[in-house]
């Protein structure tokens, strides 16, 4: 019996989970994450970077998470509700082992208080590691994966999709990010664009 | 205030493994870290008004409240919250601590007493430790 | 008793370590620690950023490391010698639970071959979790941190400085990589310059 | 081949040890996984070489070979190696496969048979059981 587990796989139970996903870091999980939520109905973003804690800076909240019966009460922004480890330990470091990082991120999962809300969007770590375990312990989702053209990026990308596909998870969108910057009236490729990237895009 | 999440996730689990093995429970003793610092009346209250309709309808909750092990694995020290700042960190939160909401986030908050580091291992999960079916 | 920790304990002895850090993802971590190792007299690079493995790409090997008595034996190209669990598990994903990268982490520190290696330069994962831990544990060492200018990637920066200090340990060097772009003469800068910036130099 | 790198962490480890309570070592007893497929041989050939000169020096290495019990964090399903496709990964890579090297490594490379998941615990580390004193 493990009943944090089993309180996150029951509030997410019925509802649409996205997962941006990427294995490889600084390539826009954040930001894509923050625009999927906007762009959905009815959506909550999960910000499961537990040591970036990007989503409270992206939308520019200093306080902490309200806690009542129903539990952890989302920040709302524009309309968009969103969690993060950042509303509860605030603006300071966060270091843990491996193992403790997983058993957090559960329990953010099973402490939101999803109330009407039907699309949760889960904004990833990089790396392949414990709490991409543990979201794939916890519920079914839709992964969008996100890479710039880098071929450091596409690589890393690559091997996750080949993951995704052994365990028949399905992605539905690959965002190529920081593609290329308009210098006056010229586009320029800082991160190149590698044929590798073709492949992926036919994946 | 997560203490009705808490108990709620108790009776759940509990409940769906009593259907599961097709029995009625009497009894359930969980256990708690002490870095928590739950509110066990509000835990009582909650579980005793969650468990109606369940098969756990006519139990009683046992909470045990565990004061961890701390192990550094850095230098192998081995203490208890008596020598943590844990008061310290209470003050600055309030009620709502980090570690009454997610206990696991205790190594961010406390360093070894010997070595300074925050590389703590423990035993930090709320676990049902027992069942007494009727 | 703990054979493997004791063992990546002493093969650090007396080494002149480094730690490529950020704590943010993609902000050119192992370009920076590759370029470390090169201009350091006999050198080496250990990549512990376990689901990435980008050193072996960024140098072109595609071969697994020999292993003889003395261990694992570097690869080697213009002159720099490096370790990359690339070079154990070849070309595929690697997904592991949080407490088994850091047990992962302290076997290739322990089993690294660096005889005639006086600089040991270590590139580090995204994130402050079990790696960080792990060779705060075997090591002592000099961060030298990276960053992009970007807001998102400061704070964190700010974050793993405020840690480093607590601990006592001193980064010795500040990159701020992909500064900026040069558009047909003019500078342009595609992560902004916030004032935060000036106060991560100021330390 | 990295047996030697492994019987040298043993005789290094237990020597500082032994050197630390002041005593000299008889029998050091020490548990491997069964999945790194170890040359016991060569360990135990490396370990005598080794222990020369050290407070281990008359001591005899016993190597238990233990197959780890695994467990899937997902469905909870336990299984034992005979269960796992560890041949197959063996023929890939040769002698020096990845889990010889480092048994850490193995969720990468097995799935629970049950359900699928890569989420494997095991305890796969390389432990020094006992040391008998002179
Ligand atoms: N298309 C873009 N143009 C400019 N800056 C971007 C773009 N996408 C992301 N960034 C910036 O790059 C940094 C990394 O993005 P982030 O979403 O934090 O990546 P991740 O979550 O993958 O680490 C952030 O500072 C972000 O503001
Ligand atoms: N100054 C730079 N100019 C252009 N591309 C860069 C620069 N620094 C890093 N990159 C590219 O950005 C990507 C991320 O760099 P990387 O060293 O892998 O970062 P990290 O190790 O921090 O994740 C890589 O594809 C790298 O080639
Ligand atoms: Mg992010
Ligand atoms: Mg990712
Ligand atoms: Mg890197
Ligand atoms: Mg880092
Ligand atoms: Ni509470
Ligand atoms: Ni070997
Ligand atoms: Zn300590
Ligand atoms: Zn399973």
């Amino acid at each position: 019996m493990r009943p944090i587990l089993d309180l996150a796989r029951e509030k997410l139970k019925g509802k649409r989970v996205f997962a941006v996903l990427s294995g490889k870091g600084g390539v826009g999980k954040s930001i894509v994450a923050a625009f999927w939520a906007m762009a959905l109905p009815k959506s909550a973003l999960i910000d499961l970077d537990l040591f970036n804690m990007s989503t409270v800076k992206l939308f520019g909240v200093e306080k902490l998470h309200e806690v009542d019966k129903e539990g952890i009460k989302p920040f709302e922004v524009d309309g968009v509700k969103f969690f993060s480890l950042g509303g509860i330990v605030g603006d300071r470091w966060v270091v843990l082992p491996g193992a403790n990082e997983g058993n957090v991120a559960e329990a953010l999962l099973a402490f939101a208080d999803l109330t009407g809300v039907e699309n949760v969007v889960v904004d990833m770590p990089p790396g392949t590691g414990e709490v991409l375990l543990t979201l794939v312990r916890v519920t079914p989702f839709t992964p969008i994966v996100v890479t710039t053209p880098s071929r450091a990026a596409v690589s890393v990308v690559r091997q996750l999709m080949d993951y995704l596909q052994e365990q028949s998870i399905i992605p539905e969108v690959l965002v190529i990010n920081m593609a290329y910057l308009m210098c006056k009236g010229e586009k320029i490729h800082p991160f190149g664009w590698p044929k590798e990237l073709e492949d992926l895009k036919s994946r | 205030m997560h203490e009705y999440s808490l108990a709620f996730s108790i009776v759940q689990s509990v409940d769906k493994w009593a259907r599961e093995v097709g029995v009625y429970v009497k009894r359930v003793v969980v256990s708690v870290p002490s870095v928590a610092m739950l509110d066990l009346g509000i835990l009582q209250e909650a579980y005793d008004m969650l468990k109606r309709e369940s098969r756990l309808e006519n139990s009683k909750l046992e909470v045990k409240v565990k004061s961890p092990t701390f192990k550094c694995r850095r230098c192998g020290y081995t203490f208890t919250d008596r020598e943590t700042p844990l008061e310290e960190v209470r003050r600055k939160y309030g009620e709502e601590y980090p570690l009454h909401l997610i206990p696991e986030l205790t190594p961010t908050f406390i360093k070894c007493p010997r070595c300074g580091s925050n590389d703590i291992e423990a035993d930090l999960s709320i676990k049902v430790e027992e069942v007494e079916t009727a």
